[in-house]
């Protein structure tokens, strides 16, 4: 895949978000966005391997914003509400530990996508990553149980989704 | 009441609250104890800045002022991964 | 076109082509890895700012008042503008032509040198720094200009990386001069918050309206803030600090032994030479046009003339004593150097408001006349002698014994620079020392008068011991090279010839440089320097107030 | 050092505080309060510095801090890239003849978790697109050359401290590169700062260095407005090439700081003298 | 009364006092890593002043330098050198 | 004058930045690592470019209309504009110098950073009294 | 269209607010918890709904508000690339972090259940 092909998706996002942030539509803005896509596209081709085909895909884009609104609005408020409880709880109610949760998508974007996720739900952080073993070491708040069983319902459902989006 | 006239007083209002957790994380970012905590605190205190000072920014009636917000938090986040990497790694450049 | 608004490109071109020049070179060492090319373009460019600054000189004394240039075509206050009057314009051709030869000589003292591309762009560095320094009409421009200058030989300074005592000499400079130039912005800040401008001629025009009891009435830049009178006494106290650590006088002089023997001899030349000089002239900037006799800071300037007076004698006697016992022949003339700046200093420092004009012109111009002939001996000293050290490899004075053998011609001329520095009555160093007696007794200052030939006596001691070591003693060791020293036999020929005519033709010297101040730091002078600035302002506000 | 060293030093900071102190309290900056009023010279750039029907004493960028630094004191800021080039100049001096890429690269994983690195192959063109936007916008909003510049150096600096210095390396972000890089932008600044002047010589005409817009007495200037947008003339020019100059001079910077001491004292060892 | 402004001074009241602290600790500090995240705390309190002082474009210089590359820089140097301040 | 509360509040930041500058000369003058004299000149530098932003700042129109920077947002603006403009922004200047002065501050220290590591390679040691020593 | 404005601005308002509360307890939260690992939590409370909420939220009412003047556009796009930078980048920082300090064994893992990664690492490597 020659250099050009591969600065397609670096391109377009570096130019959505140059046109974002510019926040109006005239032709400085588009003319110079252009210019700076095709530059960025250029310099990072190397770094951000993707695959141009995959973006033309409405199916993965469909289930990235279920996934969104899922997340947003009923994983998040769940954990946020009983991280927020445990603070202002008197006694201060925690039962850390660092488990295993073993996850089995296989690209890096799903893997990376996922450890993101646990880690921006309250309640788990994602302490370290063993790639050859398919593991991530959660820090969490609340153990319930340190068998591979209990511990895949904190990654189940997104990695149910990082797989249709990425893989 | 006008629009803008109830949206700068809602923001007076949130003004104290975030002022008490940005002193709250600033006590926890002096007292450590270790570095990570130190940069931790540093960290939430300064995405939570990014956030108010966007809010800030209608506040003062300068959309102008957004940009500031974006460079504070990618920064900080640099100054996490190169603390991490102090941390962690023999050398820096490896 | 009004004549009041001839643009002197000349002027306006100079210290900026030489920042692009130095911009330049890294570029051309991805191409070009022969060294003749790096010779030739850095002797160029400094050939050309000798050029330019000589044109300038002859530029200010055919027009007979300072030439302004805006930059960006904005009238002063609010646009940055090099003002150059003939202080600054002699001060200028001095920095070039000596440069111009220091970048001679290094043409031969790099030649096994690793690394000269950078060491290049450093001096073209230097010089820039140098002439914007002298150049510059605003004091915010001086800030940045004294940065690019301090960098440059903070990082000359440790160019021999491998040897601990430069990295650590550069170190203490870097340091504290960093620290110096950080005071010298609070000043500025000082400056702005109560006089509302950063233009020196505008500084000027309002620190005499104060006094005159007119309002400040300036272009653009109307009226005060707080309490100008403290504000400006602080600004002077805390930006003279810092120029006195540039210019090393005698509490700030610590950094001088150290940094200027461990750079490279050529670089040594300079620091010594020129780089001091800079902060002589920051101080007469500040003490005799922005805040002259003049001024609204009467009484507080007299007190700082006492003291820089006192402090000259100190780093005067300071330096006399400790340069007699150095054994390290470098050492030993930057020890000297202090010495000089004291000289310098006291001469600078006698006028104070009770004396009149004439006495402190005299004072201003043996000060000059005393910094030029330093500066062309010293920089002789250092090149003339550097010849040796780098023949032998050693900057012990024991072990250099004898070498002035190696060179008959070099030794003359170091002992016609030694000379110059004694005071020896052909050579200019004695008329500057006699001006500068002169002009203090004439101030009724008579013990700093005394004291100016008992530093005079102390010093020969120090530099009979160099003579007698590299001229009378015989030759210990033997060189590792001596052909192929055409350069910096000449270059040491011309300035041993330029000593010599500085003494000689002292009276037109003296005349000309009495000349020079008398345009610039009378009270019609400081006129003059006000007025270039006015003419162009008002063409200005005439035009927007039409249209 | 000795006691009475301290207590001298010590003594001498107090002093000096109450120095400042002083001054406050008798109001030598008078802003115990900050006035109601700024300065006259501030008000005359404020007025100037986007002013249509001021057409011939106006700076034409409604960025008023930006048209300051490289229209009215643009010799400041010349020289301030001067001084940083010199620094870099002088840091590169003193690790003359080492390479940024040299030693062999150890053996097993190198860098952070894969998770940082995956979160940076998808950032680091964010983060271009927001530098450039903040350099390509300085003239209109806050930003500018430098700022773009700085922002965009975060890019590098995240790559070589997240992957490793072999990995910027085979990417051909090489010292000399950088380098080359930031001495063009810079002599571009240096062109740009000519770029009137030497175009209105050669007809015959007068302008000044720096001129960006035409002035009463210098009627010659950049145009700051193409096809219905503003570009602040020459300030457009000069945030471009600073920002390529400014990034590329921290990427030099981090890549001279990332080289391993073993190296260096290697190269060290080999010696040269000289006095 | 207090009016708007009045919020806006005493913020930059309680900056002031943030940044003397942090300063402070940060030259006092012998572990020279936490000093420079001393010096970090300092300088967010700073970059807030400039914005609170409507200087955003200082505020965007003074980010990524005092931010993002002094604690940079000066933590290279420290896992070169050595971590703690002699006494 | 009467007693205000902003006037008091502002002196309180001013007596702050003041601290800032002395403490970071001790550190610069009397703290042994080169390391904490570079951390303690950073902090001298940035403290003086605070004070001043400080002067340029200005107080508020009206206790409801807050200043504004120095940038003009109306892209076609008339007399009116740009005189409500100039009557509500801080002074840009000081703005702009501290801009060069960060940058100036920046590269200085960029190089003394290089110097240190340099002094540690020659001497094994950042701490000065000991170089002192060594040095002989 | 002011209907539509005003219910930006209110649900923006109402995402601020939110943000502002979680923010006050997060920071509680940083000051209460026992250890470094433990405040991770917390600082997730603090960056999710303490700063990319609000920051939706200022996109939100900077749309809806007429008096921002032409550039409010460019503050609502820009507050909405700092939200998704703040959701990509604080989650990799707070990992980084926390997989330095356990590596380089710099805060402790106490109270705690269990640590997995301590017992496959073997408490050999650092």
């Amino acid at each position: 895949m020659s250099r050009a092909v591969r600065a397609v998706g670096p391109g377009l996002l570096a130019f959505v978000v140059y046109i974002v942030f510019s926040g109006s539509v005239n032709t400085y803005n588009i003319v110079t966005g252009v210019v700076v896509a095709a530059v960025v596209g250029f310099l990072t081709a190397n770094i951000t391997v993707s695959n141009p085909g995959k973006l033309g895909e409405v199916g993965r884009l469909g289930w990235l914003i279920a996934y969104a609104i899922r997340y947003f609005f009923i994983d998040e408020v769940r954990a946020h509400v009983d991280v927020m409880r445990r603070i202002v709880h008197p006694r201060m109610p925690i039962n850390p530990g660092i488990v295993r949760v073993p996850y089995a998508v296989s690209s890096d974007y799903a893997m990376t996508t996922i450890a993101n996720s646990i880690t921006n739900t309250p309640g788990t952080v994602v302490v370290d990553v063993d790639t050859e073993r398919k593991v991530f070491y959660v820090h969490w708040i609340d153990v319930k149980g340190v068998e591979p069983e209990v511990t895949r319902g904190i990654s189940r459902v997104f990695e149910f989704f990082a797989s249709r989006i990425f893989d | 009441m006008g629009a803008e006239e109830q949206v700068t007083m809602f923001i007076m209002a949130v003004f104290p609250i975030y002022m008490a957790a940005f002193i709250l994380y600033a006590v926890r970012a002096v007292k450590g104890p270790t570095i990570p905590d130190m940069v931790l605190a540093i960290d939430a205190m300064t995405f939570d800045l990014a956030a108010f000072l966007v809010v800030l920014s209608i506040f003062f009636k300068s959309p102008i002022l957004i940009p500031v917000a974006i460079v504070l938090a990618l920064w900080i986040y640099a100054l996490d991964i190169y603390v991490a990497k102090y941390l962690e790694a023999r050398e820096m450049g490896e | 076109m009004s004549e009041a608004l001839y643009v002197y490109q000349s002027v306006g071109v100079l210290v900026p082509l030489l920042g692009g020049a130095a911009f330049a070179l890294p570029l051309f060492t991805l191409v070009i890895k022969r060294k003749v090319f790096y010779d030739a373009y850095t002797a160029f460019f400094s050939l050309v700012a000798l050029v330019l600054a000589s044109y300038n000189y002859v530029l200010v004394r055919a027009e007979g008042k300072p030439l302004l240039y805006a930059f960006g075509g904005w009238p002063p206050p609010l646009g940055i503008s090099y003002e150059v009057d003939e202080f600054s314009a002699v001060l200028g051709v001095l920095t070039a032509s000596v440069m111009f030869l220091i970048v001679a000589y290094s043409l031969w003292y790099t030649r096994f040198m690793r690394g000269y591309e950078w060491y290049y762009t450093l001096l073209l560095g230097l010089e820039t720094g140098l002439l914007g320094c002298l150049y510059t009409g605003d004091v915010f421009n001086l800030f940045v200009m004294l940065e690019v200058l301090s960098i440059s030989a903070y990082a000359l300074v440790a160019f021999y990386r491998s040897r601990p005592q430069a990295v650590e000499a550069a170190m203490k400079y870097g340091i504290i001069g960093a620290t110096a130039t950080t005071i010298y912005f609070i000043a500025l800040v000082f400056i702005y918050g109560a006089l509302g401008t950063l233009n020196m001629a505008d500084i000027a025009l309002k620190s005499r309206l104060i006094t005159a009891g007119v309002g400040p009435i300036s272009p653009f830049s109307n009226g005060l803030f707080g309490n100008a009178f403290i504000a400006a006494s602080l600004a002077i106290a805390l930006s003279l600090w810092a120029f006195t650590y540039k210019a090393a006088l005698f509490p700030n002089h610590f950094w001088l032994p150290d940094a200027h023997p461990e750079a490279p001899t050529p670089v040594s030349a300079a620091l010594s030479g020129l780089v001091v000089n800079v902060g002589v002239y920051a101080v007469v900037r500040f003490l005799y046009t922005l805040f002259g006799p003049k001024s609204f800071l009467i009484s507080f300037r007299d007190a700082v003339m006492w003291a820089l007076l006192v402090l000259g004698i100190a780093s005067g006697l300071v330096g006399a004593l400790l340069m007699a016992v150095q054994s390290d022949v470098k050492r030993l003339l930057a020890y000297s150097t202090v010495s000089h700046i004291g000289l310098i200093f006291m001469g600078l420092s006698i006028g104070t408001s009770s004396v009149s004009e004439d006495v402190a012109t005299l004072g201003l111009t043996a000060a000059l006349y005393h910094t030029v002939n330093h500066s062309v001996g010293k920089a002789l000293l250092f090149m003339g002698v550097g010849v040796f050290i780098n023949l032998l490899g050693t900057r012990d004075l024991d072990k250099l014994s004898g070498s002035g053998k190696l060179s008959p011609l070099v030794m003359g001329a170091v002992i016609v620079g030694f000379l110059q520095l004694m005071g020896a009555p052909p050579l200019g160093g004695f008329f500057s020392k006699l001006l500068l007696y002169q002009s203090l007794i004439e101030a009724g200052l008579i013990v700093p008068a005394v004291l100016v030939i008992a530093i005079s006596a102390v010093s020969i001691l120090g530099y009979l011991k160099v003579i007698y070591g590299l001229w009378a003693k015989p030759l210990k060791e033997a060189p590792k090279q001596v052909a192929g020293m055409a350069v910096p036999k000449t270059v040491v020929l011309v300035m041993a010839v330029a000593c010599i005519a500085l003494g000689v033709l002292s009276p037109m010297v003296t005349g000309l440089l009495a000349g020079s101040i008398n345009a610039s730091f009378t009270d019609s002078g400081v006129r003059d320097y006000v007025n270039s600035f006015m003419s162009f302002a008002i063409y200005v506000v005439k035009y927007l107030g039409g249209g | 050092m000795g006691r009475w060293q301290k207590v001298v030093i010590t003594a001498s900071m107090v002093a000096f505080v109450a120095l400042l102190a002083l001054a406050l309290s008798a109001g030598g900056l008078g802003f115990t309060l900050p006035a109601g009023r700024v300065r006259d010279v501030a008000r005359w750039y404020l007025f100037t510095t986007f002013n249509p029907d001021l057409e011939l004493f106006s700076a034409m960028a409604p960025e008023g801090v930006t048209s300051i630094v490289w229209d009215y004191r643009g010799l400041d800021t010349l020289f301030e890239t001067a001084v940083f080039f010199l620094a870099i100049i002088g840091s590169v001096a003193i690790m003359r003849d080492i390479k940024t890429g040299g030693g062999s690269k150890p053996k097993g994983s190198t860098g952070l978790s894969p998770i940082v690195k995956t979160v940076t192959r998808i950032t680091v063109g964010i983060i271009l697109a927001v530098a450039a936007s903040i350099a390509l916008h300085g003239h209109l909003t806050p930003g500018g050359g430098f700022q773009g510049g700085a922002t965009a150096a975060v890019a590098p600096l995240l790559i070589l401290v997240i992957f490793s210095r072999y990995y910027i390396e085979r990417l051909g972000v090489s010292k000399n590169a950088m380098l080359a890089i930031r001495s063009l932008g810079l002599v571009g600044i240096a062109v740009t700062a000519f770029i009137v002047l030497a175009v209105t010589s050669l007809q015959g005409g007068v302008a000044y260095v720096f001129q960006n817009q035409p002035k009463p007495y210098a009627p010659a200037g950049m145009p700051y407005e193409v096809g219905g947008s503003l570009t602040g003339g020459t300030l457009l020019l000069f945030n471009i090439f600073e920002m390529f100059a400014v990034s590329a001079g921290f990427t030099i910077i981090f890549l001279l700081l990332a080289i391993p001491e073993s190296e260096v004292l290697g190269v060290l060892r080999g010696g040269e003298d000289g006095h | 009364m207090p009016s708007y402004e009045t919020f806006v001074m005493g913020v930059l009241a309680i900056l002031g006092l943030v940044s003397m602290v942090a300063a402070i600790l940060a030259i006092l500090e012998r572990d020279l890593v936490k000093a420079v995240i001393f010096s970090a705390i300092q300088s967010t309190a700073y970059a807030f002043m400039y914005y609170l002082l409507m200087a955003p474009d200082i505020a965007l210089v003074y980010i990524p330098v005092a931010i993002g590359l002094y604690p940079a820089v000066v933590l290279f140097l420290i896992k070169k050198t050595e971590r703690y301040e002699g006494d | 004058m009467a007693i205000n509360i902003n006037s008091y509040l502002f002196t309180v930041l001013t007596l702050a930045i003041f601290m800032n500058l002395a403490i970071s000369l001790y550190g610069i003058f009397a703290r042994p690592s080169l390391i904490k004299k570079i951390i303690a000149l950073t902090i001298l530098a940035d403290t003086a470019n605070t004070l001043a932003i400080m002067v340029g700042y200005r107080g508020w129109p009206s206790p409801s209309q807050p200043v504004k920077p120095p940038v003009l947002t109306v892209l076609k603006p008339s007399r009116e504009v740009i005189k409500e403009f100039a009557s509500t922004s801080v002074d840009p200047l000081p703005q702009a110098l501290v801009l060069t002065a960060i940058v100036i501050g920046l590269a200085v220290t960029l190089f003394l950073v290089f110097l240190t590591l340099q002094i540690y390679r020659l001497y094994g040691t950042t701490d000065v009294r000991k170089v002192a020593k060594l040095r002989g | 269209m002011d209907v539509l404005n005003n219910v930006l601005i209110v649900i923006g308002e109402i995402m601020v607010a939110v943000g502002a509360v979680a923010d006050l307890i997060a920071s509680t939260g940083m000051n209460r918890f026992p250890n470094f690992f433990v405040r991770l939590h917390a600082a997730t409370v603090g960056t999710i709904w303490g700063a990319f909420v609000p920051l939706i939220g200022a996109s939100l009412i900077s749309i809806g508000a007429d008096f921002l003047g032409p550039y409010r556009y460019f503050a609502a796009g820009g507050a909405v690339v700092t939200a998704v930078l703040v959701l990509i980048l604080a989650p990799a920082g707070s990992h980084a972090l926390a997989r330095a300090a356990h590596r380089s064994r710099a805060a402790r893992v106490f109270p705690k259940v269990v640590d997995h990664l301590e017992e496959d690492r073997g408490g050999s490597d650092a």
